[in-house]
């Protein structure tokens, strides 16, 4: 795993990182203080205006990285720059809830909810307090009461689905991903973790489905080896070496018709084809092991072909 | 059967960076090891995912590749809770055990990291071992590395190493990155004379 | 092609002010306009009718990535005869915007105050000031009927519709500048666009704005979601 | 291999359309100097454009890249984390809260209390009253 030492990096380096990371919300919290004590810390005002949002970010990453005294100072230059700012006074409550000082966080975000009804973020934080305290079901009933009026918000449905998870509902989770779905077709990511759930749910129909959301996650986003594996996972008809792995409700779908049966092994066996030429291309000084997993892969489509 | 677990200096620190190269999600890998009459000695682990609630495909996918590769050496499972006060044992952690248990047809064990006592100056033992007693998950003793082993343990965090630790699905992302951390485990070795 | 030599002091004292004249009248009628739009209050009644019309509009379109029994599942959700939120918005009582009320009034004048006067007045003044004469030729020959529009102001018959006068040159540049403003103005509101305020935007951006009567949107949606005939596209 | 057949065909035909262009220039000049009226373009001009134009087409539509499709994933390099993160939910009870020093002396400060209370409610033996010391006691702590 190649790592860059983020405290010897430049200037601009450091800024266009933290700009990428602001942008596809990636949670980096350690790193990005580092950046900032760094590297950024030394002429924030040189940034212009996005200072304020690299201070906001900072400020997040650094209640996430457990460093309350930065988190401080950020939101005291915000207080200084925007006195009367609702975001500010949302990174205040954040802040609170770092602190184990739930009530009084949600104090500030009733009132900022009550001030500004259409922003979402705010009654997202109360729902971020209510799971801090590990009152799930509480929070599943919040943001369901939160998505009846901001029902296209795709992030809700995610953070929705994964609570659901987390009470070992699958179903319903399912149900929150096929919104994300609807909402964003264009987002491989989705189809593919749909397919995991619906794999996860097990079952002959589930497991066509996923093959299904499989085949369209790939036909968005060709390089995606998590497809490629899903789809040798859903056409594996009896590879040995996985078959003792799946949970057992997938062996029910492995009894097709001997038509059906040529078919999915065929198609299995290309799809261990892309998944070989596509490790045969990595160097083996930065994976030493994978030409284990080439052998493992080229042992799968001997038992397959030879079924 | 009650097993006495050893889990060897190498296993035991990469546990820890894979806790801590994801501070706010929970983590599940694999144990590799051997067994002795009631003494089970961990070897090595693998990294598998940073979520606390791992589905199945990258599961059974790894599962296999890892017993393809060790065959009956699998010996269980890690997992760490996200939340420090949760202590309860992961469901996704209890079916992929006794999964194992059926597949390598001998009792797997699960190792919990205690998120309280990752603390530098704490000098208990991160790692809690449970064992299958009849349908329910029961504590059983580990052998504790020592604080000499534990000062090993804090230069390697303060060298930011669990940064270059890759887990499965950070392979299922970029496949460069070799979830076996052969690299990552030859440094370790040598910087903190941990024996392998 | 009559061939008129033009005076060059009509480039540098006729043809170029009127360029920059409308540029920067464009840029000042946008911020003034900045300035007088007040923040129009969007009750959360409006944000979720847009919603869920969105919502229903994109069940339309991916409704076939989803296996038939969600679909229907959501179709129920959604058209179901009591509960279904776009049956119930369509028996909602009648609030079209109407025009009586003060607020929609002002609102009223003060869009076309914004952009009808300032182009009416700066028009006549061009006519004014720089009528009788032609200032410039388009490249590439043009039929009769652009005479009329090309040349407003200089009624001689027998020259080229290529020529255009000064008054429809201002009008031409009043068009012809509008990708230059989204060019000028659209990266200066680009660099404080961070991405709370871009979340914000998608969602309240979809609201159905106050005035309009949502009834017969809400219609049109249900009857078509009622009549797709959901096909699994995997 | 192939495609540098591609290639040579697709700058040959290019060099012969630049060809009839300047040949059918050559020739408006040529009509002009004898005064003759332009009628139409040599034949072998007209059919060299035709051909060269098709041989053009043929060659660049193999060179071009094979075709994608239409609807790209937009942020198809993001990697699983960063696409199924949710930022707005996000919480602070992580391991680097539990690891921190500060927040060590936070919790050993939590614990004394719950003891107290613990300790409290033995003594006092009426269930009812340490309770009300015990929420009233808690609110104190969170002030």
């Amino acid at each position: 795993m190649v790592t860059t030492d983020w405290t010897q990096v430049s200037y601009e380096e450091g800024r266009q990182t933290l700009k990428k990371w602001r942008e596809c919300g990636v949670r980096r919290s350690e790193e990005v203080v580092e950046i900032w004590e760094h590297v950024i810390s030394r002429s924030p005002s040189s940034l212009g205006d996005e200072q304020w949002a690299v201070l906001e970010q900072v400020c997040i990453a650094s209640l996430d990285a457990a460093r309350v005294d930065l988190a401080q100072e950020c939101i005291d230059l915000l207080h200084a720059q925007f006195p009367n700012s609702n975001r500010v006074l949302k990174l205040k409550g954040m802040q609170l809830e770092a602190t184990e000082h739930f009530q009084k966080a949600l104090d500030i975000y009733e009132r900022l909810v009550e001030e500004d009804p259409n922003n979402n973020s705010y009654r997202k934080r109360k729902v971020a307090v209510l799971l801090a305290q590990g009152k799930r079901l509480d929070a599943i009933r919040a943001i369901n009461e939160y998505l009846k009026i901001f029902l296209n918000d795709p992030e809700a449905w995610l953070q929705l689905s994964e609570l659901y998870l987390l009470e070992n509902d699958v179903p319903k989770s399912v149900h929150c991903l096929e919104e994300c779905v609807l909402i964003q077709p264009l987002n491989s990511m989705y189809f593919r973790r749909l397919g995991d759930l619906r794999y996860t749910q097990g079952g002959a129909d589930n497991v066509e489905l996923a093959r299904a959301y499989y085949e369209r996650a790939l036909k968005i986003n060709p390089t995606d080896l998590r497809s490629q594996y899903g789809i040798l996972l859903v056409r594996n008809p009896s590879g040995l070496l996985l078959k003792d792995f799946q949970s057992n409700n997938q062996i029910a779908s492995t009894t097709k018709s001997p038509s059906e049966k040529k078919k999915a092994g065929l198609a299995a066996v290309d799809a261990i084809d892309n998944l070989v030429n596509r490790y045969q291309k990595i160097s083996p000084k930065s994976n030493p092991e994978s030409d284990g997993i080439l052998n493992c892969l080229e042992a799968m489509k001997v038992t397959i072909g030879s079924k | 059967m009650k097993f006495n677990v050893e889990t060897q200096a190498l296993p035991y620190s990469t546990i820890i960076l894979h806790c801590l190269k994801y501070p706010s999600k929970g983590v599940f890998g694999l144990l590799i090891g051997h067994k002795k009459g009631d003494k089970v000695t961990v070897t090595g682990c693998i990294p598998l995912c940073h979520e606390s609630t791992p589905l199945a495909p990258p599961l059974e996918l790894a599962t296999a590749l890892v017993h393809g590769k060790f065959g009956a050496s699998l010996v269980g499972v890690y997992f760490a809770n996200a939340n420090p006060s949760d202590t309860s044992l992961n469901m996704y952690a209890i079916r992929l055990a006794d999964k194992i248990t059926t597949v390598t047809s001998s009792p797997a064990i699960l190792i919990q990291v205690m998120n309280e006592r990752l603390v530098s100056d704490c000098d208990q033992d991160r790692l809690v071992a449970f064992e299958k007693d009849g349908d329910s998950w029961k504590e059983t003793k580990t052998l504790f590395q020592g604080s000499n082993f534990l000062r090993a343990l804090q230069t390697v965090i303060q060298k930011k190493l669990y940064r270059e630790l890759a887990d499965f699905e950070n392979h299922l992302d970029n496949p460069e990155a070799d979830f076996y951390n052969t690299n990552l485990s030859n440094k370790l070795v040598q910087i903190a004379e941990l024996r392998s | 092609m009559t061939d008129l030599l033009l005076d060059p002091a009509i480039r540098t004292w006729v043809f170029l002010p009127i360029v920059v004249i409308t540029f920067f009248i464009g840029i000042l009628r946008h911020y003034v306009s900045l300035l007088l739009m007040n923040k129009k209050k969007v009750e959360l009644e409006n944000i979720a009718d847009g919603q869920y019309l969105l919502r229903a509009r994109l069940l339309r379109e991916n409704g076939r990535f989803l296996p038939k029994t969600s679909f229907n599942a959501r179709r129920q959700y959604l058209c179901a005869e009591e509960t279904g939120y776009l049956s119930k918005a369509q028996q909602r009582p009648a609030k079209g915007p109407n025009p009586m009320d003060p607020s929609q009034m002002t609102e009223m004048l003060k869009g076309n105050m914004m952009n009808m006067i300032p182009m009416i007045v700066v028009g006549g003044w061009i006519n004014w000031t720089f009528s009788g004469f032609v200032t410039t030729r388009v490249p590439f020959p043009l039929t009769l009927k652009f005479k009329a529009m090309l040349q407003r102001g200089v009624d001689l018959v027998s020259l080229d519709s290529a020529w255009v006068s000064s008054a429809s040159w201002y009008f031409l540049c009043m068009f012809g500048l509008r990708s230059i403003y989204t060019l000028v103005l659209g990266s200066e509101n680009a660099a404080d666009q961070s991405k709370a305020m871009e979340d914000q935007m998608a969602m309240t951006g979809s609201a159905v704005n106050p005035q309009a009567d949502p009834r017969a949107a809400f219609k049109g949606e249900w009857e078509a979601l009622q009549m797709i005939q959901h096909q699994f596209a995997l | 291999m192939a495609s540098t057949i591609y290639r040579l065909i697709t700058i040959v035909s290019l060099l012969s359309l630049i060809h009839c262009a300047y040949s059918a220039a050559q020739h408006r000049f040529y009509l002009r100097l004898t005064e003759q009226p332009f009628v139409s373009l040599p034949a072998d001009v007209v059919a060299q454009t035709v051909i060269s134009l098709v041989a053009l087409i043929y060659g660049t539509s193999y060179l071009a890249n094979p075709f994608q499709y239409i609807k790209k994933d937009q942020h198809h390099d993001r990697t699983c984390d960063e696409a199924l993160n949710c930022p707005s939910f996000i919480t602070f009870e992580n391991r680097s809260k539990a690891m921190s020093p500060e927040f060590a002396m936070l919790r050993t400060l939590k614990q004394q209390q719950r003891q107290r209370q613990t300790s409290s409610r033995k003594e006092t033996h009426s269930g009812r009253v340490s309770e009300t010391i015990h929420s009233s006691e808690s609110t104190d702590s969170q002030e």
